[in-house]
């Protein structure tokens, strides 16, 4: 009886976050068909997707791997050059948007993915803060590199360069795709709300459903207890990659469709580097570490709200900071904790029934 | 020649890396957290010094006293308000808090000082040294770094292995409990340990500023990032580490400035960074630390 | 033959010989003891035959196979689980799912399977759902299936890290201090359980123990380690009679 | 409880997005009800680039202020939008929603390139007229739509170059640039390329990213030893100060050459201006320069009591640019009930008619590229204030 209650309470949880994301779809659909939205939010709608995508993905690190990882806008980067890059090359060779845009998102999710598998391989051996800013020098590596790279096309294939545009030696016809610090302008605006959605559906789906299987309680269990979870056989080595790399792979879609949304692609602090990792890193303590309808409801509120309240700019980042400090605080304060619980309805009405139950908001 | 000159010029940022972090890693060394917040100290240090010696045109030395005693007083509120409450929490949630911290000093010196970078005045006084007809050039600055960071190493291990308080620093790193059941005041250790560390910042902060005079909000974070590299290239936890984690580091990166590229030079520190924690993820002086089973 | 074979196990931290000239024969289906004063080396022994540890020198063999030097990954796959002196449960995970880490190597399924939750996703999870649920009745837990396990009182987290330990189907089990901190009805009621895991899974059982009743009441046979060498070796009630054990041990 | 929870998240969701539904259409009133025409424009106007936005902003407002005091453009008064994008092509994109649902029907684009670059893709969607004071990537003004009133960087590259060939003054040149930044490494390419053709030699060329700019003793070390006679600087005044210090330490004895982005090297604050004495740069508005334009610009500016520190190129180009669109509309007849669309077709024929002279030079005409065509002004910093060359 009660394993099928515990398999029910879960699946209840995913079917809420669903619901919610569903609702969420349908509002926004009645609001652009009734034409009672403004431009604003229109413009708006894409990035919520893309930045819900990378708060997702990166609570499959902090929030289930119990790793931190500072350099999640470094795949972001890797997924969006590498995509727009493909798109740049292939506007004219491929007309059909929709598919050229199908290879650029695989590419963008799969180079990421990869990525994260090349950081996964060091990073295993490290854990804790050693981890937090080995990470943090990939992100920068990626950044760094990145802004040097001159990448150009012409009848004799691709060149690269690290230097100049003029050390590509390109012939008269040649094209620019990529010009160093300049990145990459022109990308073909193929990023729709409709697509970004579906997308996120899937990172939800996919997260969800790895998060109640045999290897999300393997990943889970290394984050709770790396020396039991060995002792019972459970190869560290390999689930750590596997997080490492659907996180990336993720995140690299979510690049694809952020340089998809832009006329231009630079690689700066703010988008792609040490800044923009925080920011998704507040997006998940903000939600709830682990939660991944709380990822997806914060990214969703601190996307849109400083929006509407543009004026609190000058502070925005100042808030984050107290946000993130007193949410730390108030989550270990056993006192606060130990109120909240008694305060819980739900638990004082469970406390009776069957002693203290598992609160599967972790899984939701 | 233009090797001699990387080699000092790099000895010199090497050296302002080192006295970060000497800060880091005592800090880590003890309280065994990474305080992400430190380089930002450092940048308060050093707006302090800013103020008070450029702006209400006090001498040089006021502002140093005034910003030793201002950072002191910072590490040690930052401790007891963000740090200390989470001393049984996870080391995620003691990273995310030293991140918020680290954001909230950027954050509340760009609302009180603006973004404009500000031109410091340097606090050293050392004449320049021209050797080899004006071939080599030490500037003052780079002389006084580099003595004050040896002066402080010398210091700062003397302390700890001769004085009471300093062979509690040493009890408390190795075993906070059983140090604890030896009548240590564990948590005023560790108060003294972030007081030492921000006072150190502090004076880092008037080194760097006056090695490279331009100060913005955001002056201390890739210097800490680096220092942090330095911290755990020499061996986390170890004072003569620091110093030769950080004089490497600084070498390293202005040889490959001045041998492969000036632009991937960041990326070479950070790789660096990454071969070591691979290879020898103790450092070159560090203890290797065994996991209680 | 016996099942675990230790052969002159020695371990060096150092300059410190931590445990030096180790031997030991346990039979399948024994029940066996390991005692020694605080800081004797049980635990390291434990380390070496789990992995965690790889010894300097000597030899371990599990049914006639040397597991010695093995990664505890290995090891724990051919047939070797632990429980630890300081409980290392899976603290954010609910009971239930604690019991299923534990089967992970028993029931498997790919990550694609699960993501995709194929058929054969639901036709594994049910199975193991099974599965963890009888162990779970075996230590009377089945009731708190789905409790996050930090918040069992301490006597079933001990009864937990069993179950787990035996949900990866080992031929041996490696208890470390079992009874620890558990008040006297406790301990009796875990030893009634670990008989009843003797017989009911054929299991043979080493346990490192400072509870004397629970030593003297269970096991059959003991070997005492004092300063990582073994002071004396036997049948429990020799061993416990043993003039220079009562003096090193039991006479402290 | 779960039940619950979810309403409230759903609420929260709901709550936004009617927030933002609710903040709808602009009618193109002001509060008295009088039709203005709206000109919007997004700019840094917080974080690290601030000085640059808010230069735009106080200048363009300078401007508005001054023809809307005198009647206004064709008898319609102005209005002003800024909005803070960060320099940040994502939010130059929110903000472009942002200014559409205000009523827009002018652009000054923004303020940097890349967010320009971004803001100018949505802005050609629309047919909205787009004129950046100080966007300075050639990407920046694409489409028929977009012009600008400063220098390209490829431009400034090119006009630098000359400027030191044909004056001789110098053979051997240096560069250090920022690699990181694509003002820095735009001009850095253009000049490369015009020096060769121009005969100079570049004897190294040295680059720092925006993660390393405090230390440019391997840098300067590499220019000691080239022999170069000159040190071009194709970067901000920021850096450049640093650059300088760390030179006169080194002894590294050149000429210095920039661009505008030194053009506030004198204001920074506690820098010792005898160290950028003799520096040569080309830059379109310099403060302390005579002639009228300038003075009654600097002088209204500091009446209105704006920040010094924004006193800058980018308000004296914003300034330009507000009088510049007066001139174009003047020409073409706009009057408030137009359109956007209808607005940018009128402007951008009148744009290539119009020769206007303003802070940042006179006689300024447009290709319909949306190239500015006007002679650089090169300066010299002597004691503390720049001398016109």
């Amino acid at each position: 009886m009660k394993k099928k209650r515990a398999l029910k309470q879960t699946t209840k949880s995913n079917l809420i976050t669903y619901a919610m994301l569903a609702g969420a779809f349908v509002l926004v659909e009645i609001l652009l068909s009734t034409g009672n939205i403004s431009y604003m939010f229109k413009g708006l709608l894409v990035p919520l997707c893309y930045y819900s995508i990378l708060a997702v993905s990166l609570n499959l690190v902090v929030g289930i791997l119990g790793d931190l990882s500072l350099g999640h806008a470094g795949f972001m980067c890797v997924g969006a050059y590498v995509s727009a890059s493909f798109s740049v090359m292939f506007q004219d060779a491929i007309p059909q948007d929709w598919l050229r845009f199908l290879i650029a998102l695989l590419l963008g999710g799969l180079v990421a993915g990869l990525f994260g598998l090349l950081i996964g391989i060091p990073v295993l051996r490290l854990n804790g803060d050693y981890l937090a800013i080995v990470t943090l020098a990939f992100g920068e590596i990626i950044k760094n590199i990145v802004n040097l790279l001159y990448v150009g096309i012409d009848e004799n294939g691709l060149h690269v360069s690290m230097e100049s545009s003029a050390a590509l030696n390109m012939t008269e016809n040649g094209r620019m795709i990529i010009k160093g610090a300049l990145g990459i302008t022109g990308t073909p605006n193929d990023s729709t709300f409709l697509i970004g959605f579906v997308l996120l559906l899937i990172t939800v789906f996919v997260s969800l459903n790895l998060i109640n299987s045999r290897t999300g309680r393997a990943v889970m269990s290394i984050r709770d207890n790396r020396i039991a979870a060995e002792s019972i056989g459970i190869n560290i080595t390999h689930y750590k990659l596997i997080v490492f790399a659907v996180s990336a792979f993720f995140a690299g879609i979510a690049g694809v469709l952020y340089a998809h949304n832009l006329s231009s692609l630079t690689a700066t602090t703010k988008n792609f580097g040490y800044n923009m990792s925080i920011m998704i890193l507040v997006f998940v303590v903000l939600g709830g570490i682990g939660s991944t309808r709380g990822s997806i409801i914060a990214a969703v509120i601190l996307t849109a709200l400083p929006e509407v309240l543009r004026e609190l700019n000058d502070y925005r980042m100042l808030i984050y900071a107290v946000v993130l400090i007193l949410l730390m605080l108030a989550n270990n304060n056993e006192k606060l904790n130990h109120f909240k619980e008694k305060i819980s309805i739900s638990n004082f009405l469970r406390n009776r029934k069957n002693g203290n139950t598992l609160d599967k908001e972790a899984n939701s | 020649m233009d090797f001699l000159s990387y080699l000092v010029s790099g000895i010199s940022l090497g050296s302002v890396y080192a006295l970060i972090a000497l800060g880091y890693t005592m800090v880590y060394g003890i309280a065994k957290m990474l305080n992400f917040a430190h380089g930002d100290v450092i940048m308060l240090g050093a707006f302090v010094i800013y103020t008070i010696s450029t702006t209400l045109g006090l001498p040089a030395i006021v502002g140093v006293l005034a910003s030793i005693v201002i950072c002191t007083i910072f590490g040690i509120v930052i401790e007891k308000v963000a740090y200390k409450p989470l001393r049984k929490a996870s080391s995620l949630a003691v990273l995310i808090t030293a991140i918020g911290v680290s954001y909230l000093l950027q954050n509340a010196a760009l609302l009180i000082f603006g973004s404009d970078t500000k031109s410091f005045t340097s606090v050293v006084t050392l004449p320049t040294l021209k050797l080899f007809d004006g071939q080599l050039i030490i500037s003052g600055e780079t002389i006084a770094t580099i003595l004050v960071s040896v002066v402080i190493m010398v210091a700062l291990t003397l302390f700890i292995n001769k004085t009471k308080p300093g062979k509690a620093m040493l009890a408390v790193s190795e075993d906070k409990g059983a140090a604890q059941l030896m009548g240590i005041n564990v948590n005023r250790t560790i108060s003294l340990t972030f007081a030492i560390g921000s006072a150190l910042a502090a004076v880092a902060g008037a080194l760097l500023c006056s090695a490279y005079p331009a100060l913005s909000p955001t002056t201390g974070a890739m210097p800490g990032i680096k220092a942090f590299t330095a911290a755990v290239f020499g061996g986390i936890g170890s004072i003569p580490g620091a110093m030769i984690g950080g004089i490497l580091l600084g070498v390293i990166e202005n040889l490959s400035k001045g041998y492969i590229s000036s632009q991937l030079s960041d990326a070479i520190v950070f790789v660096v960074l990454i071969i070591v924690l691979l290879v020898k993820p103790t450092g070159i002086l560090g203890k290797k630390i065994r996991e209680k089973v | 033959m016996a099942l675990l074979e230790v052969k002159n196990l020695g371990i060096q931290f150092g300059g410190l010989r931590a445990v030096d000239e180790f031997n030991l024969q346990i039979e399948k289906g024994a029940l066996y003891g390991l005692i020694g004063p605080n800081g004797a080396g049980k635990t390291t022994v434990f380390n070496m035959l789990t992995g965690v540890y790889k010894p300097t020198d000597g030899d371990i063999l599990l049914d006639g196979k040397s597991i010695a030097g093995k990664h505890q990954i290995d090891i724990n796959k051919m047939g070797i689980a632990r429980t630890f002196q300081n409980i290392r449960l899976f603290r954010q995970m609910s009971v239930l799912d604690n019991v299923k880490v534990g089967l992970h190597n028993q029931i498997r399924y790919s990550t694609i399977e699960g993501i995709l939750k194929l058929p054969s996703y639901f036709k594994k999870e049910k199975l193991m759902n099974e599965k963890a649920m009888s162990l779970l009745k075996v230590f009377d837990l089945q009731d708190e299936a789905d409790v996050l396990a930090a918040n069992l009182p301490y006597g079933k987290q001990r009864k937990l890290e069993i179950a787990r330990a035996l949900a990866t189907n080992p031929k041996l089990l490696l208890l470390d201090e079992p009874a620890a901190g558990m008040n006297p009805n406790e301990t009796a009621e875990l030893m009634e359980t670990i008989r009843y895991v003797r017989k009911e899974f054929d299991m043979t059982i080493l346990l490192i123990e400072h509870d004397m009743r629970l030593v003297s009441g269970i096991c059959e046979e003991l070997t005492v380690l004092n300063f990582g060498k073994v002071l004396a070796q036997g049948k429990t009630s020799e061993v416990l009679q043993n003039p220079e054990v009562i003096t090193a041990y039991l006479g402290e | 409880m779960k039940m619950k929870k979810f309403l409230a998240a759903f609420l929260a969701l709901t709550m936004v997005v009617l927030c933002f539904a609710a903040c709808g259409k602009g009618d193109g009133k002001t509060d008295s009800g009088e039709k203005t025409l709206k000109i919007g424009f997004s700019g840094p106007l917080t974080g690290n680039n601030a000085q640059y936005g808010n230069g735009v902003k106080n200048g363009a407002q300078l401007a508005v202020d001054e023809i809307n005091a005198a009647g206004g453009v064709n008898g319609v008064k102005l209005e002003l939008n800024p909005q803070d994008d960060e320099a940040d092509a994502e939010k130059a994109k929110t903000a472009y929603g942002v200014l559409k649902d205000w009523g827009m029907q002018i652009s000054l684009g923004t303020v940097t390139s890349g967010a320009c670059i971004a803001f100018q893709g949505e802005a050609a969607k629309d047919n909205m007229f787009v004129l950046t004071p100080s966007a300075t990537a050639v990407e920046a003004i694409n489409g028929d739509n977009a012009f600008r009133v400063c220098f390209s960087d490829p431009n400034q590259g090119v006009a630098s170059a000359d400027y030191i060939a044909d004056n001789k003054v110098a053979s051997k040149v240096a560069v250090i640039y920022d690699s990181s930044d694509a003002y820095s490494s735009g001009i850095y390419e253009k000049f490369t390329a015009e020096a060769k053709a121009k005969g100079l030699e570049i004897v190294t060329a040295q680059s720092f990213t925006g993660d390393t700019k405090t230390d440019f003793s391997a840098q300067l070390q590499a220019v000691k030893s080239s022999g170069a006679e000159l040190l071009f600087l194709p970067i901000y005044y920021s850096e450049a100060t640093l650059i300088l210090q760390q030179a006169k330490n080194a002894s590294v004895d050149v000429k210095f050459f920039g661009c505008d982005g030194l053009d506030g090297i004198l204001n920074m604050k506690n820098f010792d201006t005898t160290l950028a004495e003799n520096v040569m740069l080309l830059t379109p508005f310099a403060k302390d320069a005579k002639d009228s334009y300038t003075v009654n610009f600097v002088t209204k500016f500091r009446e209105k009591g704006y920040d010094e520190t924004t006193l800058n190129q980018f308000a004296a180009d914003a300034y330009d640019a507000v009088y510049i669109i007066k001139a174009a509309a003047e020409k073409a007849g706009i009057n408030a009930d137009m359109s956007a669309s209808e607005i940018c077709d009128a402007l951008k024929a009148a744009m290539t008619q119009i020769t206007v002279d303003g802070v940042t030079g006179t006689g300024i005409t447009w290709s319909a590229d949306g190239e500015p065509s006007k002679a650089p002004k090169a300066n010299i910093i002597k004691n503390g204030s720049y001398v016109a060359l």
